[in-house]
């Protein structure tokens, strides 16, 4: 059976490594900091200006100069450091960060990300995501493996304009866990049950074994 | 010592507002959004801004207000998702729209205060926002440039300021106001609260009072957007 | 949580020195500077230093001593003023020495910590340091195109640090160390002091931890170049 | 007869505006902020890190960490602000600082200045000079009229390396005060007793009236 949001969650909290500082994006990707494995120490960044990012307030600590990436009402840790967007940013962009998580419309089969924008339609702007997949040491997307529509957002080449591009090195979706390599993407894992005959089927990207 | 204080946001923006001018503004979403200044700019009726900042409030609030009034000709920003009424003047055509990554933006308006007219930067490659930029190769990576900003006006929230313009913010309301502050021909800050010199410690300043050119004490609404919570 | 705190400035450093390597340091004159990292780096015996630093120390303190010893092939610095051995070796052409205005060597630590491989400033046009630089005109005016450094190692000196490497800096003796603490591919800080975590204000971190690798607890002589003095 | 140093940085404190920021160089200009006037409230910068620097200190006072950009211990006051010296040449090269007051070796009828180095024979470094001269919204000039050797210091150009081109504003030398002006020199003002004849003997550049 396919992944639900907690579970892809979960499978992407294990790419966490101790010690890291780690930026999740907004949506699934803040799901993850719910399955931080036993043992594993990570500083969450979030990029309006915190590093060590805690978890939502209680009614009581509520507090409106407290607000994540998202725009949500969390709370601060005894490591916790402010700062401005510019410092925020020259931490994403020099490369200091050691992972970002982040949600995705479509991915490529050559790592190109397109996440902030439907030409016509949608706009949301990019915010701090091409920052984030320019800068950011290791990228690794969580999404559904189709759309809404059923169409595969895996692509030989994406259609929506992009975010970033050959940025993507992984691809946690609710059918498995794919990177991107030579040729095409590489199947890490796949879910409980899911075969990959309905990999192929709903993905367009060349898929490498 | 120069007189930086006034009573209110209207006095405080006396004489440096007129139509067709550059504003840059703190704040990120509604969170150490300048509300006091931004109304006082509504009521003035100045009109063809040019706004830099990071969103546009929302609908009724923060800089959305002066979308509502139709006097923002153009944002520069990173992101409009809040904002229905911004993304609906941005897809018809009546609002101009230049979008920035967020580091970008921030970066620029730093490196506007800091007199450095250009800078190059991965974020952006290949995408939309490198089109019509210079692109140069470092190291075998390719980079694009960007401009700094200078703005005729720069307008910030911070929570404390001492009697010489010395500005503290307060946890994630720092966000862009600094980087404003540093790049505007004239910067008006808005606090929480003013408090007497030599009562800040001065290894703590956020915003040296070189960059304040006035200030005015104001009473913030503090809009939540996403009140998320947990269980006690 | 990772273990950043070392018993001693050699241990602190060990695994991460060799010969060739480029080496980005704080410190103003002998204000805040990393005396015991210094000194672990003389005893270690690594050569071939290429050093970024706006000054290097006098004679036979702080920097100097690497220079006495001759382990620094290069210096890339703003001002020798007080070090006649320095001066010396320079004009003999023992050492390379590379002039950078103080504010251009700043703010190529902080593009390099910051991702920025390249920026434009007025800094030094029409002078010897424009000297094989591009040059650019910006709305009518000349600038020069000045690079990021990035530098495999980074010794500061800081107030304190938290248990998580948090940073704080005490006046002056801040100068160069927050920029050279994000340009180190590894930073080592060496504090007179350090914390239990929460005792630091979030508000006021001067460096965040992300920027620091390791850190070590040392003895500070603090020496002062210019005792000036006026009556009681 | 010619102005002393203490004439000299007396002179050039009338150059200092109520309200202002203002950062003095090494050597003579340290001097000016004895000779501040009366009702005139100036803030001033050290380069390597400091907005409000007050006086020496006394012998208790004395600070390791507390110095200026000469490395002489200094004082804070109830109005002070470090930052590091990437936010401190922000300040400079961003042009937020009113007026700077520099030492120099030579200056040209067209504002060039001289007065970081001689080739071969004395290397001290620009220090912060470069940054002060292009960034600064105004540069005054304190030096005195001729070097040890009696040749003149104000010439139609410089012979030694620059620190910067067409940057300096005003002079105030042991002789009067000049203006950097179309054509030449302007002479603003000489010192009691001083005459346009020594003034003209005493000078490379060009004078203009």
């Amino acid at each position: 059976m396919p992944w639900d949001r907690n579970q892809m969650a979960a499978r992407a909290a294990q790419e966490l490594e101790d010690g890291t500082y780690v930026n999740l994006g907004i949506g699934i990707p803040t799901l993850v900091s719910n399955y931080i494995p036993e043992g594993v120490d990570v500083t969450l960044q979030s990029e309006n200006g915190m590093l060590g990012m805690g978890p939502f307030p209680t009614e009581d600590e509520i507090d409106a100069d407290l607000i994540n990436a998202g725009k949500q009402t969390i709370t601060e840790l005894d490591r916790t450091s402010y700062f401005n967007s510019a410092d925020s940013f020259a931490m994403i962009r020099g490369g200091h960060i050691a992972l970002s998580i982040l949600g995705a419309m479509e991915v490529s089969e050559t790592g190109d990300l397109a996440n902030w924008m439907i030409p016509g339609r949608l706009v949301k702007g990019m915010g701090g995501a091409m920052d984030l997949v320019a800068g950011v040491k290791r990228v690794v997307i969580i999404m559904d493996h189709t759309n809404k529509a059923g169409e595969t957002k895996l692509l030989k080449a994406c259609t929506l304009p992009l975010t970033g591009k050959a940025v993507v090195d992984r691809v946690i979706s609710n059918l498995g866990v794919f990177d991107i390599a030579e040729g095409g993407l590489k199947v890490v894992e796949l879910a409980d049950g899911v075969t990959m005959d309905e990999v192929r089927e709903k993905t367009d990207a060349t898929l490498v074994e | 010592m120069a007189q930086k204080n006034y009573s209110d946001a209207n006095s405080a923006l006396e004489g440096l507002l007129f139509d067709g001018m550059t504003i840059a503004a703190g704040g990120f979403g509604l969170c150490g959004i300048p509300e006091n200044l931004i109304a006082a700019i509504r009521d003035s009726g100045v009109k063809d801004l040019t706004v830099y900042s990071n969103n546009a409030g929302v609908d009724e609030f923060g800089l959305g207000v002066l979308l509502q009034t139709k006097q923002v000709k153009k944002m520069v920003s990173s992101y409009v998702g809040e904002n229905a009424e911004f993304m609906r003047q941005y897809l018809s055509g009546e609002l101009e729209l230049e979008f920035n990554p967020q580091g970008t933006l921030a970066e620029r308006m730093r490196a506007g205060g800091a007199g450095i007219p250009g800078f190059y930067t991965k974020t952006g490659v290949g995408t939309l926002v490198a089109e019509g930029k210079e692109e140069k190769d470092f190291d075998g990576e390719t980079y694009i440039m960007e401009r700094g900003i200078v703005a005729d006006l720069a307008i910030v929230k911070a929570w404390k300021s001492d009697e010489h313009g010395n500005l503290l913010y307060r946890k994630t309301a720092r966000n862009f106001n600094p980087l404003a502050a540093t790049c505007g021909k004239v910067t008006v800050a808005e606090v929480e609260e003013i408090v007497p010199l030599g009562s800040l410690n001065p290894d703590n300043i956020h915003t040296p009072s070189i960059y304040v050119q006035r200030f005015v004490q104001g009473e913030h609404e503090k809009r939540i957007e996403q009140r998320t919570i947990r269980e006690a």
